[in-house]
């Protein structure tokens, strides 16, 4: 398949707001610098990858992000307001999302709760503990609808601990959806899918991109050939290479490190 | 090298009452790579822990060397060659990286790989050493999962989707690395759901589709029909 | 300034006491995530047991120790059979409860067969004298519990971390199923640790006969101390327990010196302090925030 | 029916036709050896005398003894107490140690209007702010402990005291009782030092306390605690060196850890079964049914029992405020009270005490021989002389 | 890696209610059974003893809120109720209020206690929450002991009036007592119902399956944490303000740790995540106790703790979760077996 940039994004990408920005940002684990200066710029409205050879400090990059871990060194940006050690759900609130590389949900919840649940946070209706539950239920509709672009609304009732895989995977899409998100940062999207889901998790993932920014790291070079306006390859927890899906694959450094010969076998 | 086929019969595996697996037959011949292929939910994981002895809510035989496993427990098994590399990796939070290389007892001294051996193959594994294992990141933990077998000198493995997240330079390596264990005589059953990863290391595949074999092939009509058969998979 | 000193040596010998104690609560807990909580009843059942034991055959203190230690190990190794082990996989929260429930029926169960005053108890055959270097003094049990039981904790941490054995029982811990399919027999290594942490108790509970009174509610306020050490330790971390358990009894006794009653909040804002600098504790794992 | 137990309607001079004793106690926990179960025994033996004295002239011709044991919880007291006197009608509420369910029970009494005989509870709160028309304190309190082990100890040569005691209600009533008691006999407290309850480690303490050279060191810890600190008081070497005066002990304490231990401890005790021939006789008779000695609770519950049924016999009624006229003011004399006088204004019952000390093993003679009285304490002297303003009936 | 971010508590619970699921009047009729039960236990119960019943059975659903709800296990929850126990006593002493107003009282004090103990407690998750919650109960429990010019020492604060507008049979007859109270427990029984059933619940279960979830869904967990932490306290200062006053004291007994393990044991053995468990447990204890107190059998702990021990081995989910998973598999196979008709 032909790995294009959406049009309209890389037009953007040269004029348009940074939207997220790191600052020399370092994460030390017991004297281990797993993620080390790295200073990153998300254009606003663009979908931007972060690749890299396992252990390269992607996961750790996000969760800098969302606050789960505090950096060592270094600031996060988000438009002009320094966000730097700030809990996750203040984030949260200001518009950043995530979902998680390895599957997390609330097991005995069922799958149209958990959309639910995603859909309150930002309306402080979790603290009334005084009012009926039964006034989550104005979120059902739009919940429905966000399952259906998933493909979960068969399993709509279902436990979430009884899906398979991938359909984990895919609510982990819908939740991070409901927050209606500035940013949405997906660690790994399609790992563990089949290539139909992959192909409809892409095709998701541009539809929702619309109006806002991603921000996602995956292995698979066909998702990021088809999604990404912009590449950042990560090693050591440094940037190696920063471009268009097509600069990034031929650059030299680049196949050393990462691709390998299968840079082209593998599209 | 002891003969070790393994062979299951009329394999068939519940969740309580949702009957999961439906008379699964397959082989794996001494040096043999054979994969599963499937979609998510298609079963591939039961097959492979039924096998292993971890789910016991089963019907059916799993023969190895010649031998029924009946009851026999996962550890026994394993002892009898078979190792397992589970989806999630299934490495020790609580063991460093090198404790959880040294954990599993050698089982055949022929084929077990030396510390040296997986530490030349994997450097990162012995640059994070002392590390817990779980620190390390999901891909250098497949790595760890897979070196972890290898050192046990299990004569069949079990890999549970190895490639998964895993870097492109990494997943040809864990391929070469099959093809090495092969030419050792290792035999290996394969869940992938990425075929081109597959096709480049099978001698035979198994399609799997609603926990019934659907298809068993060789590499060579597998290649040539691939689109057809992942249209027929819903891949 | 001899008082200080005095102080001092009286802590070191009562940490001592507490480090082998908490070792048990903590090998338990790092091997089989289990919080032992019948771990102060099994304390008392050592007192006690080497009461009854002198009572009934006239065995002291020195046949006590190995006896009483085995006997509890055999103890431990019932209690994992037949309880323990159906809720190893479920959340600690359950044996807790459980080992809790086995603390009232093993309490009031000796209450009933044995009643409830104390039971009487001596110091062993040699080691009835003091000690006296200047004006500093203190009994030679006191600096034999001292020693007997650093040696004993560091026995324990050199083989759990590292021999063989404490890596399969740590391993096991964390994954049975896991640790099955990697060839290891399991089921032969969860029973026999948890009789050792048991014998552990038991052996704490036989060194304290002497000096304490013995009775069916020796080990209630005992366990409370003990999660006390555990938490500013580190919950599963052997060493963190020795080290908490010596902290504590020097805590305590300068507490005695310098505070008289407060002496044991003192342990408890030490516990808070801790968990509000280093809620893991001093030498626990780190845990990422929940 | 609804359980609302209203009071009583006392058709004849008999309610319920029966006189019914109810024994509230610790049978599992603490004081189940000190008194508990066996104190049944004892008002048993009352109720037998009684019987055997009246005859068919006896009052009280159908007499039930109920117990429950309240384990030491002042709540599981309270609604037994309400229970016992409600539903078992009980006429009359014995024994109750632990003070905190001492207290709930005297408020139940008066409430209920039935009377209360505390024998096993030592707090003085019992004749003071919580004193009523129904409640009698019979056998000890902590005034009698300090008077008899400090002033007596002062007079036999022990000048210079160091007290540890633990810090809550009873050892600081305690270390106050005491340190009046030895300053008034011309003594003086160096140092009082307050450990934690419960406490196991008391080896700093003891260093502390002995820092002052003192004669005599005074201990007011009690069961489990006190034998810790005995224990470790003998293991620093103290024994037979510097005098030990314990607060509260019993003679079961002494009897649980061996007279090894006490050997030569001074303390107070309210009864001693061995005293003199009276004592023995009631005390053998005793032992042939529980085959135990009796402490001074079995006693002070069968001296209660009895003195209540006795009261009972003259009123001609066990209708409460005839009787409490019965035992009010009254000077009674029996296998327990010596010298004994119902004190009318606080219910305190007065009688002789003993200051004893524990023998040393060659001189024991039989099982539970352990005590050697040194004085006898008059009962005038044994407990406060002066009312306390708090009780108001 | 993310694995070690998620740090969940695991406790096995009862399948959802599904019988109610399908027959929603079964509620309705299962809370009326419930309230005729509760108005008439003091005609079958010795109206003291019910009234603990009711006292315990509210202390139990504080306990279940946090550890069935929410994934903590407060083994210290006695501070909470003894401290009401206290304040109530302390307001109806010294104010002369009547009991209801000091027992709103005690549980307010309970709640302001709460704060900086949940503020503690909540960092840590699991058995370090209980630990944690044990040490803290233990110091409230020494200062209580210590401060005996408030507290009465171990003579426990004695003769605190039950003051009721005057009605003197509330005052001296147990029977009417109960009926005075009994509104209080409802009123606690009631919030604890709404707080479970309510849209912060649901946020709740969420943090107890999966608290880092949670946190990126942006729920702040340890403020829902502190808050629950605090209504708890409140609902088990309700219950031990009532305690108090229908005893006329306070005492040690109050705070002690034994204390908060007999109602943890009260809920787990009534089953865990119910709701309607904490009053089957607490009946079934409370009349343990007092018949084996009677006995003559001495050694409670023998058979409670006997009791304890299997319910946690083999009936996991408590009476009422069993009984209720138990009603559920009937009703389903009843009906599978109509459809299969
Ligand atoms: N613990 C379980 N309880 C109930 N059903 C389960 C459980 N584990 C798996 N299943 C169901 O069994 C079926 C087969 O699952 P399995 O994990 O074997 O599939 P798989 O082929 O390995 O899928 P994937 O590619 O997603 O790993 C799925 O429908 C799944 O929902
Ligand atoms: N909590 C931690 N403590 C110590 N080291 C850690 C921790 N978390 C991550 N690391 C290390 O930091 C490095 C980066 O890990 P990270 O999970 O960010 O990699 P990644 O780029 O996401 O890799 P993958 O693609 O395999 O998931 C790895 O070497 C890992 O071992
Ligand atoms: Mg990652
Ligand atoms: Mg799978």
């Amino acid at each position: 398949m032909p790995s294009q940039a959406s049009p309209e994004a890389t037009g953007a990408a040269g004029s348009a707001a940074v939207l997220l920005e790191t600052r020399d940002l370092t994460k030390e684990f017991r004297g281990f610098r797993a993620v080390s200066d790295v200073s990153l710029r998300v254009v606003e409205g663009t979908i931007h990858a972060l690749v890299g050879p396992n252990g390269a400090g992607k996961t750790t990059l996000f969760n800098l992000l969302t606050g789960f871990l505090t950096p060592t060194s270094g600031q996060v940006l988000l438009g002009d307001r320094d966000v730097t050690g700030m809990q996750p759900e203040q984030i949260a609130h200001l518009g950043i999302a995530r979902s998680f590389q390895i599957t997390s949900l609330f097991d005995q919840m069922s799958v149209v709760d958990h959309v639910e649940l995603a859909l309150a946070s930002p309306t402080g209706l979790g603290y009334r503990f005084w009012r009926s539950d039964s006034t989550m239920k104005q979120f059902r509709p739009r919940a429905m609808e966000l399952l259906e672009q998933v493909g979960l609304t068969d399993r709509s009732g279902a436990a979430a601990g009884s899906l398979a895989y991938g359909q984990k995977r895919a609510l982990e899409l819908a939740l991070a959806l409901a927050l209606d998100p500035k940013l949405l940062l997906l660690d790994e999207p399609t790992a563990g899918m089949g290539l139909e889901d992959v192909d409809r998790t892409i095709a998701l993932v541009k539809k929702v991109s619309a109006g806002r920014t991603v921000v996602f790291v995956d292995h698979n070079m066909h998702v990021v050939g088809s999604l990404a306006d912009t590449v950042t390859v990560l090693q050591s927890g440094q940037v190696l290479a920063e471009g268009t899906y097509e600069q990034v694959r031929n650059d030299q450094k680049v196949i050393t490190a990462y691709l390998g010969q299968a840079g082209e076998q593998h599209v | 090298m002891s003969d070790h086929t393994l062979e299951v019969a009329g394999l068939s595996a519940w969740y309580g009452e949702a009957k999961v697996l439906t008379d699964v037959d397959l082989r794996v011949e001494p040096g043999e790579v054979v994969t599963l292929v499937g979609r998510n939910g298609a079963g591939k994981t039961t097959l492979l822990r039924s096998v292993m002895g971890l789910h016991r809510q089963v019907e059916g035989t799993v023969t190895w060397g010649g031998n029924d496993l009946g009851k026999a427990s996962a550890d026994k098994r394993a002892r009898s060659g078979i190792g397992w590399v589970p989806d999630d990796r299934g490495i020790y939070a609580t063991l460093t990286v090198a404790e959880n290389l040294l954990l599993p007892p050698v089982v055949s001294k022929a084929d077990a790989w030396s510390l040296e051996q997986v530490y030349e193959q994997f450097p990162v594994l012995h640059e994070r050493r002392d590390f817990p294992g779980t620190k390390l990141s999901g891909g250098e933990q497949q790595m760890l999962a897979i070196a972890r077998v290898l050192r046990m000198g299990s004569t069949l493995l079990l890999l549970d989707e190895p490639s998964e997240g895993l870097a492109p330079v990494i997943v040809q390596r864990i391929g070469e690395i099959i093809r090495q264990i092969k030419a050792q005589g290792v035999s290996v059953l394969l869940v992938e759901q990425n075929v081109a990863f597959a096709s480049t290391v099978a001698d035979r595949h198994y399609l799997l589709a609603q926990g019934r074999v659907v298809e068993s092939l060789d590499n060579e009509s597998f290649q040539s029909r691939t689109t057809e058969l992942l249209e027929y998979l819903g891949m | 300034m001899t008082a200080f000193i005095q102080y001092t040596l009286q802590g070191l010998a009562l940490g001592g006491f507490y480090a082998l104690a908490a070792l048990g609560l903590a090998v338990i807990f790092g091997v089989l995530g289990v919080v032992n909580f019948s771990h102060g009843a099994c304390y008392m059942l050592g007192a006690v047991g080497a009461a009854l034991l002198l009572d009934a055959t006239g065995l002291g203190f020195w046949a006590a120790l190995p006896i009483i230690t085995v006997a509890m190990f055999l103890f431990g190794v019932l209690m994992e059979r037949l309880f323990v082990r159906w809720l190893l996989r479920l959340d600690p929260l359950y044996n807790f409860l459980l080992t809790f429930g086995i603390t009232l029926f093993l309490v009031d169960f000796v209450k009933r067969r044995y009643g409830v005053s104390s039971l009487p108890y001596e110091l062993p055959a040699g080691l009835e004298g003091r000690l006296t270097i200047g004006s500093v003094s203190l009994s030679s049990y006191q600096i034999f519990v001292a020693v007997f039981s650093v040696a004993l904790c560091l026995a324990v941490w050199l083989l759990l971390t590292k021999t063989r054995v404490g890596m399969i029982v740590r391993a096991s811990t964390e994954d049975a199923e896991r640790s099955r399919a990697l060839g290891i027999n399991v089921g032969r290594w969860v029973t026999p640790v948890f009789g050792f942490g048991i014998a552990l108790a038991g052996l704490a509970g036989v060194l304290r006969a002497p000096t304490g009174s013995v009775n069916a509610d020796m080990g209630s306020f005992f366990i409370i101390i003990l999660f006390a050490v555990v938490v500013i330790g580190g919950l599963g971390s052997i060493l963190g327990a020795v080290v908490a358990g010596f902290l504590v009894g020097l805590v305590e006794a300068y507490g005695q010196g310098y505070a008289g009653s407060f002496s044991q909040v003192l342990i408890f804002v030490l516990m808070a302090v801790v968990i509000l600098v280093r809620p893991s504790g001093l030498f626990g794992r780190e845990e990422a925030a929940s | 029916a609804c359980g609302a137990g209203g009071p009583s309607t006392a058709g004849g001079k008999i309610s319920d036709d029966k006189v019914v004793l109810g024994l509230l106690n610790d049978q599992s926990g603490v004081y189940k050896d000190l008194s508990g179960p066996n104190s049944k025994v004892a008002i048993e033996m009352a109720v037998a005398d009684y019987k055997a004295k009246y005859g068919d002239k006896a009052v009280a011709k159908t007499i039930e003894v109920v117990q429950a044991d309240h384990q030491n919880k002042p709540d599981i007291a309270n609604t037994k107490a309400q229970e016992m006197y409600d539903r078992q009608k009980a006429d009359i509420i014995l024994d109750v140690p632990t003070s905190s369910a001492a207290l709930a029970v005297a408020t139940q009494a008066k409430t209920k209007k039935k009377l209360f005989i505390d024998i096993g509870a030592g707090t003085t709160a019992l004749t003071g702010k919580s004193c009523n028309k129904y409640t009698f304190h019979w056998a000890y309190d902590t005034y009698m402990l300090a008077q008899g082990t400090g002033a007596t100890a002062v007079e036999n040569g022990g000048k210079n005291w160091s007290i540890v005691y633990p810090d809550y209600a009873f050892g600081q009533d305690m270390t106050k009782s005491f340190t009046a008691a030895v300053e008034k006999a011309g003594g003086t407290v160096q140092q009082s030092i307050a450990t934690p309850f419960p406490n196991d480690n008391f080896s700093t303490f003891i260093t502390k306390a002995d820092s002052s050279k003192p004669n005599v060191i005074g201990i007011m810890a009690a069961g489990g605690d006190l034998i810790n600190f005995v224990k470790q008081f003998n293991q620093a070497g103290l024994q037979g060196k510097t005098q030990l005066a314990v607060g509260l002990m019993f003679i079961t304490d002494i009897h649980s850890l061996g007279v090894d231990q006490f050997q030569g401890t001074q303390f107070t005790d309210a009864w001693y079964w061995n005293f003199d021939e009276q004592n023995r006789a009631w005390a053998d008779k005793f032992k042939e049914k529980t085959q135990t000695r009796p402490s001074f609770a079995h006693a002070g519950n069968y001296s209660a029992a009895l003195q209540y049924l006795e009261a009972v016999q003259r009123a001609g009624t066990d209708e409460s405020d005839a009787v409490v006229k019965e035992l009010e003011g009254k000077k009674l004399n029996d296998v327990f009270l010596r010298n004994g006088e119902i004190r009318a204004a606080d219910h305190r019952v007065l009688h002789d005490a003993y200051l004893v000390k524990v023998k040393s093993k060659d001189q024991v003679k039989e099982e539970w021989d352990y005590e050697e009285v040194v004085s006898t304490i008059p009962a005038a002297e044994a407990f406060n002389p002066t009312v306390s303003p708090d009780c108001k009936m | 890696m993310s694995s070690q971010l998620v740090s969940k508590v695991d406790v096995d619970l009862p399948d959802a209610p599904s019988i109610t699921a399908h027959r929603p009047y079964l509620r309705r009729v299962g809370m009326a059974v419930g309230l005729v039960v509760v108005l008439a236990l003091p005609w079958f119960v010795y109206p003291p003893v019910a009234m603990d019943i009711a006292a315990w059975a509210l202390f139990a659903i504080s306990v279940d809120l946090l550890l069935g709800y929410t994934g903590l296990l407060s083994f210290g929850h006695a501070a909470f109720w003894g401290t009401s126990a206290y304040t109530t006593g302390l307001i109806a002493i010294h104010a002369g209020v009547p009991f209801p107003v000091a027992v709103v009282g005690g549980a307010v004090c309970a709640m302001i206690l709460a704060v900086p103990t949940g503020y503690l407690a909540v960092r840590r998750t699991g058995i370090y929450f209980a630990m944690v919650t044990l040490a803290f109960a233990q110091m409230i429990y020494f200062i209580a002991n210590q401060w005996r010019s408030v507290t009465g020492g171990e003579n426990g604060l004695q003769g605190i009036p039950k003051a009721f507008f005057g009605i003197e049979l509330v005052e001296t007859e147990s029977f009417y007592f109960y009926y005075a109270a009994l509104p209080i427990i409802l009123i606690g029984v009631a919030i604890a119902w709404r707080t479970v059933n309510s849209p912060f619940g649901r946020v709740l279960v969420a943090i107890r399956d999966n608290p880092a979830r949670a946190r990126a869904l942006g729920y702040d967990v340890e403020r829902y944490k502190i808050m629950v932490f605090v209504i708890s306290a409140g609902l088990a200062g309700l219950a031990g303000g009532v305690f108090s006053a229908s005893h006329g004291f306070a005492s040690l007994q109050e705070l002690i740790w034994t204390t908060s393990g007999k109602v943890v044991l009260i809920t787990v053995l009534g089953g865990i995540g119910t709701l309607w468990g904490g009053p089957v447990g607490a009946a079934l204890v409370v009349l343990l106790e007092d018949k084996l107190a009677s006995s003559g059998f001495n050694g409670i702990g023998i058979i409670t703790g006997a009791i304890f021990v299997i319910i946690v081995l083999a009936f996991r989910h408590g009476i009422w979760g069993t009984a209720r998973n138990g009603i559920g598999a009937w009703l389903r196979s009843r009906r599978r077996a109509r459809q299969d008709a």
